[in-house]
């Protein structure tokens, strides 16, 4: 992944707007060989366009593949011309910070009948519950989230690991434990930009504002 | 829990008598029953002492009230009691956390055991603070299986996408830099020993070592004080505790007070507020042992 | 991959032609995330439709990203509606019996421009962690690989396989997972004749039965 921005110059030699479909085009060419999501700041230095073009441009193929037809200023005339609005087989989504193509929902079974790989078992309920709490609590230790679920967690902890939904960030100052969060993967595999989007918990949690004072004040 | 937050026990005692006895009989009885097939525990996904708790408390309709905190601490500990009785190690293992709820517990036994609407100090409304600490607890907890439920169903919806992520293709994978290759077969080799070795598990918690540090046993404390006791003198509890090595110890000898009290083999009299606490034992000298005393206390990890 | 072809029974119980956007967004969706060329045949089998219908709509898919536009009678209405014949920044190619979508050729030099920035001469620690474990456990899958080094090796594992280094060697016959083997390349990097020259390593683990254990167990 580029991590240099770099502002569009003349001088490049490379300006999309020449070639056939234009920016837009040459934007949906790169998507198409993403094996992980591309923030917009990443495709426009790629395509030596600006951020806010990318972005609009975006937006214009999501509408697009979701079935708007972008540009036509009158769809009584698309119509009669024989274009339907229906929804594409896929969509492009912004999730875990970038964009990505992805299949359409509607169409799980028929697609996961061909792809066998990456498809990944259901977690269970302990390792959901883990994951859960590392998600709202992150950055934590083991020992936290063991004290809020009531049992040793060290081997869903491994498991979730293992299958890359959360990592390690570091360890405590102050005790020395190891600390885990949440990956990019995991926003992923949730569909959500950050975990600022994850539900809020407190609707679940009534009048409990002051719980996180009774935990620090050192009961494990 | 110190040592001072004993002081009203003498007049606790009776109240908590009666509780016992006035539990009915068929709330002690509708937990969790042994039959001779085996320990049935009629719990869907059992993960661990926060399930049991909230299944038990939803069960005499989540009634915040003393009684019913009193028969749910009764039968989670008689759970416990149960399942070591038949040496169901499982729910050992899953209960390794287990010593958070016990001291939970106990500090709700604790609480129970203080007179009603009498709240002297601080450490009375501790006390009581150690009651809604368990609810904040358990509906913590409960808040989190909720969400764990909504993670589920999303990750379940968003698993019906599929990402496109194909190989590079030809003509572009051909294009990537030379690769740079530098190591000899056995600088590979020992790449690939130490990759493949297992991994010794990080410690848990170095920090948390001292909590869980050296064990001391309840029931061996009860025994302790059991012997010393049944020399016929009555006690202060400061006496009792006079040669402790540490505040565990205290503890540990706080607790098993507890549960001999529970037990009715010994008595606690105070003459002032905050007085000392003289115990005395009550019992026929071999009428008790400590075989049957909670051991939820001797099952740390 | 499915490998049986069947054909269409009524008492299947998928229709494509529910779906939104129909048997072409069904096709295109599964053409999207296919790895490998598909053949018309597998296609078939896997949206339960007949070769022949298969192979009409994959003509029309090609075309229509082509920028001929699909069952537009009169391209001059469609112009004027706003509807431009652009081609699509993707291509659908039949190539040696298979169909896949690729970025289209037109555009190489800014996806290969974007694919090539960042990327280094050099293996990462974990991708060289990874091919060592592949090396000395051969034929393996990524979850076993995952397992044994306590993290998810899904992206190594396909730079590995970018890279030449790794490969595809079928399946495993009881769980389905694809199990990978070092490369030619690989030993001619490494400069032996065979995976057998490779320095022995200790045979006996301790613990290593139990890391396959714990895996089998903990699969979740």
């Amino acid at each position: 992944m580029r991590n240099t921005h770099q502002e569009p110059s003349p001088d490049d030699g490379l300006d999309v707007s020449g070639l056939p479909g234009g920016a837009r085009s040459a934007l949906e060419a790169v998507l198409m060989v993403l094996d992980q999501p591309a923030s917009a700041t990443d495709l426009a230095a790629g395509l030596n366009l600006t951020v806010d073009a990318v972005e609009l441009l975006l937006l214009e193929l999501q509408r697009e593949y979701d079935g708007y037809t972008v540009k036509a200023p009158d769809m009584e005339i698309a119509r009669e011309a024989g274009f339907t609005s229906s929804p594409r087989g896929f969509e492009l989504r912004n999730v875990a910070g970038g964009w990505r193509i992805y299949s359409r929902a509607e169409f799980a079974d028929i697609v996961g009948a061909f792809v066998l790989e990456g498809q990944t078992a259901r977690l269970t309920q302990a390792a959901l519950e883990t994951l859960a709490v590392i998600a709202y609590r992150q950055p934590v230790s083991r020992a936290r989230v063991s004290a809020i679920r009531g049992v040793n967690v060290d081997s869903v902890v491994r498991t979730l690991t293992q299958r890359g939904l959360i990592e390690d960030s570091g360890t405590d100052p102050e005790s020395g434990a190891v600390l885990y969060r949440t990956t990019s993967y995991f926003l992923e595999r949730m569909g959500i930009g950050s975990v600022a989007e994850l539900p809020q918990i407190s609707p679940h949690l009534p009048g409990l504002e002051g719980i996180e004072e009774f935990y620090d004040a050192g009961r494990m | 829990m110190t040592a001072e937050s004993a002081t009203p026990l003498a007049q606790g005692g009776q109240q908590a008598d009666a509780d016992d006895g006035g539990t009915p009989p068929e709330v002690r009885k509708s937990g969790f029953e042994v039959r001779k097939s085996g320990f049935e525990v009629r719990l869907a996904n059992f993960t661990g002492p926060f399930d049991l708790l909230l299944a038990l408390i939803s069960k005499h309709q989540l009634d915040i009230t003393e009684v019913a905190l009193a028969t749910v601490t009764d039968e989670f500990i008689k759970y416990i009691r149960n399942l070591q009785q038949l040496e169901e190690e499982w729910a050992l293992d899953e209960a390794s956390e287990f010593l958070v709820i016990a001291a939970t517990l106990l500090d709700l036994k604790a609480a129970r055991l203080l007179p009603a609407g009498e709240v002297e100090d601080d450490e009375d409304i501790a006390l009581l603070e150690a009651r809604d600490l368990l609810f904040a607890r358990l509906l913590q907890y409960k808040a989190f299986k909720q969400v764990a439920a909504l993670m589920d169903t999303t990750l379940e919806l968003e698993s019906r996408r599929y990402p496109r992520q194909v190989a590079l293709e030809e003509h572009f994978a051909a294009m990537l830099p030379e690769l740079v290759w530098k190591y000899t077969p056995q600088q590979f080799a020992a790449l690939a020993e130490a990759a493949v070795k297992p991994k010794t598990p990080e410690p848990t918690e170095v920090g948390l070592a001292h909590l869980h540090g050296s064990p001391v046993s309840v029931r061996e404390q009860a025994e302790l004080i059991g012997l010393r006791l049944q020399q016929g003198k009555p006690l202060s509890f400061r006496a009792l505790i006079a040669d402790a090595e540490s505040t565990l110890m205290v503890v540990a000898r706080f607790l098993a007070l507890l549960e001999l009290f529970r037990d009715q083999v010994v008595a606690f009299n105070q003459l002032a507020p905050l007085g000392d606490l003289t115990v005395r034992w009550t019992a026929p000298g071999a009428g008790w042992s400590s075989d049957h005393l909670s051991e939820e206390y001797e099952e740390q990890p």
